[in-house]
């Protein structure tokens, strides 16, 4: 999220698409219904169901599943078509006015540079003209016909409200309300609140669809303002954290990358990291990254990190491929290339797609090692349980160890929120029998590791051996002292550089934030944008302080946001050019003639001049990009294509049906549907249901109560054509797997007439398994395709096709 | 004449005074039986009737035990009227001299028997009550499953139960009632309750009461003098 | 927002009402006390519900109840009506309205209304099963309850259930626990959307109005506050955006009222009952003592022994 | 947080109890005999409190777990009830029905207890000492780390990466236990490494 829960009751519109808050997020939604209550704010649903966020808004509209870019570049040619556009904002803001490299260009749903083989993009015309004084070429008039602008307004053009009605099925009328209610808030004192969640990310272009909708708040200037921003409701408790702390395949720790087998050395990495301002008077701040990466290896190496080793560079390892995403992962797996696999608090068996062909991979391994508090479906995977889990123990060599941890209830430290606000919790609960905290467990088995490699040697032990591990008990550390490690130190005295004369920070002492980082080993920060979160002020993100001055949402004195304590990301840009608020009534910070100071820590160096320094200081431009160059694999414009398993030809560039750049393994591409396929006619969706919490809740009596078993839904219509009763049971099927389950037969979901072909949906909820108090049911993994996202490798979950039948079953 | 009268077990006995038997053991194993459950309903019934009566649940062992054992002594009583019904519904078939008598319900009352027709073994006060009474449980045992919600909730509608506990609740009292006077008939009119005691009356009682009926009797007696002399 | 209820305390406190405060006692005569307390109630936004079942939730926790894991009959409905466990429940339905052709989810939170004037209480023949405190709570007391179900008959609104295993009734209880230590109900400080809210009638009334203006500004003429005048008003009230027709909510009685034929049957037929009872042995006591006992004379026996004999007849 | 007085009064926020002590020392029976009609004993009496986050999504709502036993006084501690934090600046003290049933997840029946192992070709879980488990397991990282391990590729430019065992972080576990993991894990070379952000 840009802004905060909090924040969102400061709104005038909320949108939600891709996404269900009331239902997945009900008490975040909560204040979306308190801008309802206190503002007149109006909610707007758009999705294939009419959830229970829809029924409590002022308009619903239905759409197809993987439709929204349509949709939203339609809204966005709307307003540009009716002048609904916040004009100082992209003026000043956006790189709206940079000129765009000749060659680049967009035909037959394929933008310049295209190589069918390797299924990418040449992607060196995306992007600016680059003047002879080094700077991008701009032109403030946007008259130029190669300026962002323009070549957005030619992009767009083709997203009439009869193309969104013949791609989304969503009936023209209610296209135009909707358009017309959105384009209401590129008033500077109107602001609309996107809230989205995995119903935009788990589509083979889910980065695209989030940045259509950023596109469209950037041309209506609610980016950075109070009641605005780009809301991503997060999934889990601290994904965000587990985020921004890099456990990722390529991440490390605070965003900052993994170095590619290309930057053979320490130089060649930083060079590739060159970050030099695009305009005059930039801050692009990411020049800091040497300072952030060196303090990284020396928490990672300590005393071992020096300058003569580049700070043990080489001991981090080296990518081959973008990714060893969890799809990869189990592709290798699936290959036999893989040998061991841990799983700590996750249920892959459950949560990636194509069941069958995880069931198969884990089968492939010789040993599986998965510490959770809950006895789960992938530790069990080797079990037979009926036709849900269908698999010959005998047959299965995997070695299976299944650890105990702790739970929420037994542990302290913090998580981050969807706000990125990092919140301390206490452990009040005696752990059952021998579960065991995962920092005992991880430390133990690292304990163990070195202590093998010190006695019998082997493989490159040198960052096993090193890894700095200062802990009072090595073999159980405290959350205290991690966070401190997170949090960072001085390892020698750091000067301000400003005046050497003056000491920022004492040898030993913990940073007050990344601000007092240095390149040269004298500090230490494991997660450079978590820096200030426990200083030598104490735990910040412990402070429970609630006081709120005027009202704001901000809470600053409430545990601790990254980066710097900072609760609405970009808000120098709630200002104007000249540093007034746009909306006095929604004043977050403003510039005195001196410094930048109000209610928020301001996202721009406290005394850059208002009309100099941009707003989006992480962007070498300084300014926000509706023209995203060569930073995305699937184009500088979002474009709509098919998802891969489709009921339709992608009506708007028939030759390009689904994303040209998605990955695909060889094997997978065998188990799509076609599109349009008689065979899987139905377009279906998997999602989760506010009674439960992905896999865990169905441990869970009372919840197990609420929602006790595995259904699909499908409208009265469906429900007619197939003759499927109400609680009735039915087969659905995919070309990867079968399910079974009851029939909710419902109002709620309607066909839709997509380029003149009804369309009918059918809605797979994902809550059951085999363990648990719950009754026994299947998961839509069974069900859905092994393809991902084409920038970040996020599985198709929302969209696929299936056929369904009634059968006969005896009652559970 | 007909000898509807005559039940199974009923004979006279040559004597001083004469003896006729009027209930068998069986017969009145049954009607004792009867009378308690149906004492026990009352008792059980009026607690959680009246606020006032709910004292007496503690009879019972309080007030879930009330609840729990008033249908199933319902169930008792039931068949064991039934029995009763078996054994007597015959003779309480309604007679001419049932008309006579109702219409002289005065001379009844003040005892002037005298005034009155011969009658059957039962005269119509009596058939009265048997028939109200067989009339009375059968609606009682409806209504009163149809409230028995431990085992028969599901099977009536809420508003079907309101009216079956309003009839049920009507039915008790009249119940009630109607065992009243048949007690108090019974004390009244002297030498009546060792007919269920002791299962026989005295002949003299049968003939101010139930001429017809001890005439019946009588006449099926073998002719032709008694083996005992009477004095003269 | 609505003010929140506050975090519960861990000293130990004096209950704020108790047996001094009961206005009505379920079969018993009791003289209420001088001074009424504070009326509370719960106002239910249902226009605000986003049916996510918190209330349920944190219902069974707080009771400290265990329902049975139930099936799917093809709704969301769970479990599919009030048990003995399930003291409040989400109904679902799904309404086309006529005007606009828009589909709207109606969703209501079902439970025990606190009536002013109890159904329950009124039916109930076990003394203090049932007692209404001052404040407006209905509460059932398990150690009295026989469990005999005529408070389920009394009860305008289907709420109270029998428990097959204790044989007792059960319903909401306001959560009256909380509320005697300055708490509000487990369901209201859950509900995420403040569908839910705890306070003083007057409070909730109040509330309420802005509630519904909020309504009829989105275009929802007949919004209106469903406080039925025939049970002397509820201390639980709904919010409905259409309170012309509360039966589309999954049936929620329009103006409900306790049943003609429970008011007779605990009325008039508690006293006329009684009363032909007493009749009818003060009859028989009376005409014993003018009539005198009814003897047999000892012509009487003559008679029968000569009729036995058959001697009159052959002389 | 900005409660009206009256109301406050009303609902009794602080204020309304009796002196802890005061009170103590009449024992608590005396309360419980104030209830002596239907309403029963407040369950929270004399428990613990102590602050947490839901583990659920990512609206981070703050919860109040009440135990019997106090944890920081180094007692076993029996969690006896979760409620939603009121001073919580985003939930407020409301929960969602996951929140709201925090404590049959606490005390699910399915909760893990001991280690177990289940041997190839096996139908079943057997107990396992902690030491057992953490020693096997250890050996077998080492072994495939050592027969796996890439130091240098093709183009001899070191890359030291170890591609054969991965790790599958969670989503619920602490910043803190993220960054133990991230240490553990990354200092063995592995870069078969993901979380559920995409799920």
């Amino acid at each position: 999220m840009t802004n905060s829960w909090t924040d969102i009751r400061n709104t005038d519109l909320v949108v939600i698409m891709g996404g269900n808050a009331a239902e997945a997020h009900p008490c975040g939604f909560k204040w979306v219904t308190e801008a309802k209550a206190n503002r007149g704010a109006k909610l707007i649903v758009v999705d294939p169901r009419y959830t229970r966020s829809a029924a409590v808004s002022d308009v619903y509209a239905p759409i197809r599943q993987g439709a929204d870019i349509a949709f939203l570049l339609g809204v966005i040619r709307y307003c540009i078509e009716n002048d609904k556009v916040q004009w100082d904002y992209v003026k000043a803001f956006t790189n709206a006015a940079y000129i765009v490299k000749d060659g680049f260009a967009f035909e037959d749903g394929l933008f310049t540079g295209y190589d069918e083989k390797k299924r990418d993009y040449d992607k060196s015309t995306w992007d600016y003209v680059i003047g002879a004084d080094g700077y991008a070429v701009v032109d403030n008039s946007l008259e130029n016909p190669r300026c962002v602008w323009n070549l957005l307004k030619e992009h767009v053009s083709v997203y009439t409200p009869e193309m969104v009605e013949r791609v989304c099925g969503t009936p023209k009328a209610k296209f135009l309300k909707i358009a017309e209610m959105i384009a209401e808030c590129s008033s500077p004192t109107k602001t609309m609140t996107s809230m989205y969640a995995l119903g935009w990310t788990q589509h083979s272009k889910g980065s695209q669809n989030i940045r259509a909708m950023a596109m469209l708040q950037l041309i209506l200037g609610n980016i950075g303002v109070r009641g605005g921003g780009m809301n991503a409701l997060r999934g889990h408790s601290n994904i965000q954290g587990l985020t921004d702390v890099g456990l990722m395949s390529n991440l490390i720790p605070g965003y900052m990358n993994l170095p590619t087998e290309k930057e053979v050395d320490f130089d060649a990495y930083m060079k590739t990291r060159g970050f030099k301002p695009l305009r005059p008077g930039q801050t692009s701040y990411w020049q800091n990254y040497k300072k952030f990466f060196v303090s990284f290896l020396k928490s990672m190496y300590g005393a071992a990190a020096t300058p003569a080793n580049h700070f043990a560079y080489d001991w981090l390892p080296k990518l081959d491929v973008p990714f060893y995403d969890v799809l990869r992962a189990f592709e290798l797996m699936h290959q036999g290339k893989m040998t061991g696999y841990f799983c700590q608090g996750f249920n892959p068996l459950q949560s990636f797609p194509n069941r069958k062909k995880i069931s198969d991979s884990l089968s492939k391994l010789k040993f599986l090692v998965v510490m959770d508090p809950l006895d789960t479906e992938t530790a069990r995977f080797w079990e037979k349980h009926g036709d849900i889990n269908d698999v010959d123990p005998a047959k299965i060599a995997t070695e299976v160890y299944q650890l105990p941890s702790t739970c929420f209830a037994e542990d302290d430290g913090s998580l981050t929120n969807s706000g990125r606000w990092l919140q301390w919790h206490w452990a009040g609960g005696t752990a059952p029998a021998e579960a065991k905290r995962d920092t005992w467990i991880l430390a133990q088995l690292h304990l163990r590791l070195k202590q093998l490699y010190r006695e019998e040697g082997g493989a490159f032990a040198d960052p096993i051996l090193n890894l700095e591990w200062p802990y009072a008990d090595p073999g159980d550390p405290t959350a205290e002292e991690i966070a401190k490690e997170i949090n960072g130190k001085a390892l020698g005295v750091v000067k301000d550089p400003a005046d050497p004369t003056k000491v920022l920070v004492e040898a030993g002492k913990l940073v007050p934030s990344f601000a007092a980082l240095r390149d040269d080993g004298s500090t230490a920060c494991g997660c450079w944008i978590y820096s200030g979160c426990f200083n030598e002020n104490g735990n910040n993100m412990a402070r429970r302080d609630t006081t709120d001055p005027d009202n704001t949402g901000a809470y600053l004195k409430w545990a601790f946001a990254w980066p710097v304590n900072r609760r609405i990301l970009y808000n120098r840009a709630s200002a104007d050019i000249n540093g007034k608020a746009w909306d006095p009534s929604r004043k977050l910070i403003e510039w005195d003639g001196a410094k930048w100071s109000g209610y928020d820590v301001p996202d721009i160096a406290p005394t850059a001049k208002p009309n100099e320094v941009g707003p989006f200081i992480m962007n070498p431009e300084g300014v926000s990009r509706l023209f995203v160059r060569g930073m995305m694999r699937d184009g500088p414009f979002p474009a709509h294509y098919e998802p891969f398993e489709s009921p339709v030809i992608n009506p708007v560039s028939p030759r390009m049906q689904s994303n040209p750049v998605a990955r695909i393994f060889q094997d997978d591409l065998r188990q799509f549907a076609k599109a349009g396929s008689t065979e899987f006619p139905f377009a279906a969706t998997s999602y989760r249901l506010t009674e439960h919490f992905h896999y865990w809740t169905k441990h869970v009596r009372v919840n197990a109560v609420l929602q006790p078993e595995f259904f699909v839904e499908i409208s009265e219509e469906l429900a007619a054509l197939r003759k499927i009763k109400l609680g009735g049971w039915v087969r659905v099927w995919s070309k990867r797997g079968s399910v079974r389950a009851k029939a909710v037969v419902t109002k709620r979901i309607r066909p839709l007439i997509c380029d003149g072909k009804a369309v009918h949906i059918v809605g797979i909820p994902l809550h059951w398994g085999f363990t648990g108090v719950a009754k026994e049911g299947f998961g839509p993994n069974a069900l859905t395709p092994f393809v991902g996202d084409a920038n970040i490798e996020t599985p198709e979950y929302k969209a696929f096709l299936v056929n369904i039948e009634p059968i006969d079953w005896p009652e559970a | 004449m007909s000898a509807d009268d005559i039940e199974p077990g009923d004979a006279i006995h040559r004597g001083h005074p004469v003896i006729v038997d009027r209930y068998t053991k069986g017969a009145r194993i049954n009607h004792w039986i009867t009378a308690a459950s149906l004492v026990l309903l009352a008792l059980s019934g009026l607690a959680l009737f009246h606020p006032k009566l709910f004292f007496l649940t503690g009879l019972f062992g309080g007030g879930q035990t009330t609840r729990m054992i008033h249908p199933w002594i319902g169930v008792v009583l039931f068949f064991s009227f039934f029995g009763l019904f078996l054994r007597f519904w015959k003779a309480n078939l309604w007679k001419r001299e049932d008309g006579t008598w109702l219409a002289r319900i005065r001379d009844v009352l003040t005892g002037h028997e005298e005034r009155l027709p011969e009658l059957g073994k039962y005269n119509a006060g009596q058939k009265f009550v048997f028939w109200s009474m067989s009339a009375l449980i059968l609606v009682l045992i409806t209504s009163g499953v149809v409230i028995w919600d431990q085992y028969f909730y599901e099977f009536t509608t809420i508003e079907q139960k309101r009216v079956a506990v309003l009839v049920h609740a009507i039915a008790a009292v009249l119940a009630i009632s109607v065992w009243i006077i048949h007690v108090y008939a019974a004390i009244w009119v002297r030498g009546t309750i060792r007919a269920m005691t002791r299962g026989s009356v005295t002949g003299g009682w049968a003939w101010r009461h139930h001429r017809k009926w001890l005439r019946e009797l009588a006449a099926k007696l073998p002719n032709g003098r008694s083996k005992t002399t009477h004095a003269k | 927002m609505f003010p929140p209820i506050p975090n519960p305390t861990t000293k130990p406190q004096r209950p704020t009402f108790g047996a001094q405060d009961l206005i009505r006692r379920s079969a018993s005569t009791i003289t209420p006390p001088a001074q009424r307390q504070t009326e509370v109630a719960k106002l239910i936004d249902v226009s605000k519900c986003i049916g996510c079942k918190a209330c349920q939730a944190a219902c069974l926790e707080w009771n400290d109840l265990t329902e049975e894991v139930g099936v799917n009959v093809g709704v969301y409905d769970n479990p599919h009506d009030l048990t003995a466990n399930t003291l409040t429940l989400m109904r679902f339905t799904e309404w086309v309205n006529p005007e606009t052709d828009n589909l709207e989810w109606l969703i209501r939170k079902d439970g025990c209304m606190h009536c002013e004037d109890p159904g329950c209480l009124k039916a109930c023949p076990a003394p203090g099963a049932i007692v209404q405190y001052s404040n407006g709570i209905v509460d059932f007391d398990h150690d009295k309850c026989i469990g005999c179900g005529y408070c389920v008959k009394g009860c305008p609104f289907n709420i109270p259930r029998i428990s097959e295993v204790t044989h007792k009734a059960a319903k909401c209880t306001l959560c009256s626990d909380r509320v005697a230590v300055g708490q509000g109900p487990a369901c209201a400080k859950a509900c995420p959307t403040q569908a839910i809210v705890f306070g003083s009638k007057d409070e909730m009334k109040t509330h309420a109005e802005g509630r519904i203006a909020d309504l009829k500004s989105r275009g929802y003429a007949n919004a209106g506050l469903y406080d039925p005048p025939g049970v002397g008003g509820t201390h639980v009230m709904y919010v409905l955006h259409h309170a012309d027709k509360p039966e589309i909510y999954a049936g929620l009685p329009n103006n409900p009222r306790i049943s003609p034929i429970v008011e007779a049957w605990k009325g008039v037929t508690k006293y006329a009952g009684l009363a032909v009872i007493g009749f009818a042995a003060a009859f028989g006591f009376v005409h014993h003592l003018i009539a005198g006992p009814n003897r047999v004379s000892d012509a009487d026996e003559n008679a029968a022994e000569r009729l036995a004999d058959g001697r009159r007849w052959r002389s | 947080m900005n409660m009206d007085l009256s109301r406050r009064q009303f609902l009794g926020t602080a204020g309304a109890g009796l002196a802890g002590g005061a009170l103590g020392a009449f024992g608590f029976g005396e309360i419980e005999a104030a209830f002596a009609d239907s309403i029963r004993p407040f369950k929270l009496v004399n428990t613990t409190e102590t602050r947490n986050t839901c583990p659920y999504c990512s609206v981070a709502c703050g919860v109040i777990m009440y135990s019997k036993g106090d944890l920081k006084k180094g007692e076993p501690a029996e969690i006896i009830h979760i409620e939603g934090d009121v001073d919580h600046p985003t939930n407020r003290g409301t929960l969602c029905p996951k929140g709201a049933a925090l404590l049959d997840f606490v005390k699910a029946e399915t909760r893990l207890r001991y280690p177990m192992v289940r041997r190839p070709g096996s139908d079943k879980f057997e107990r396992i000492s902690w030491e057992q488990a953490l020693d096997r397991i250890a050996r077998l990282m080492k072994d495939d780390r050592d027969a796996n391990f890439i130091a240098a590729n093709a183009d001899g430019v070191t890359v030291n990466r170890w591609t054969t065992t991965g790790f599958l972080a969670a989503s619920a576990t602490t910043n803190e236990t993220a960054f133990a993991t991230y240490k553990v894990v990354r200092s063995a070379g592995m870069v078969v490494f993901d979380n559920q952000a995409r799920v």
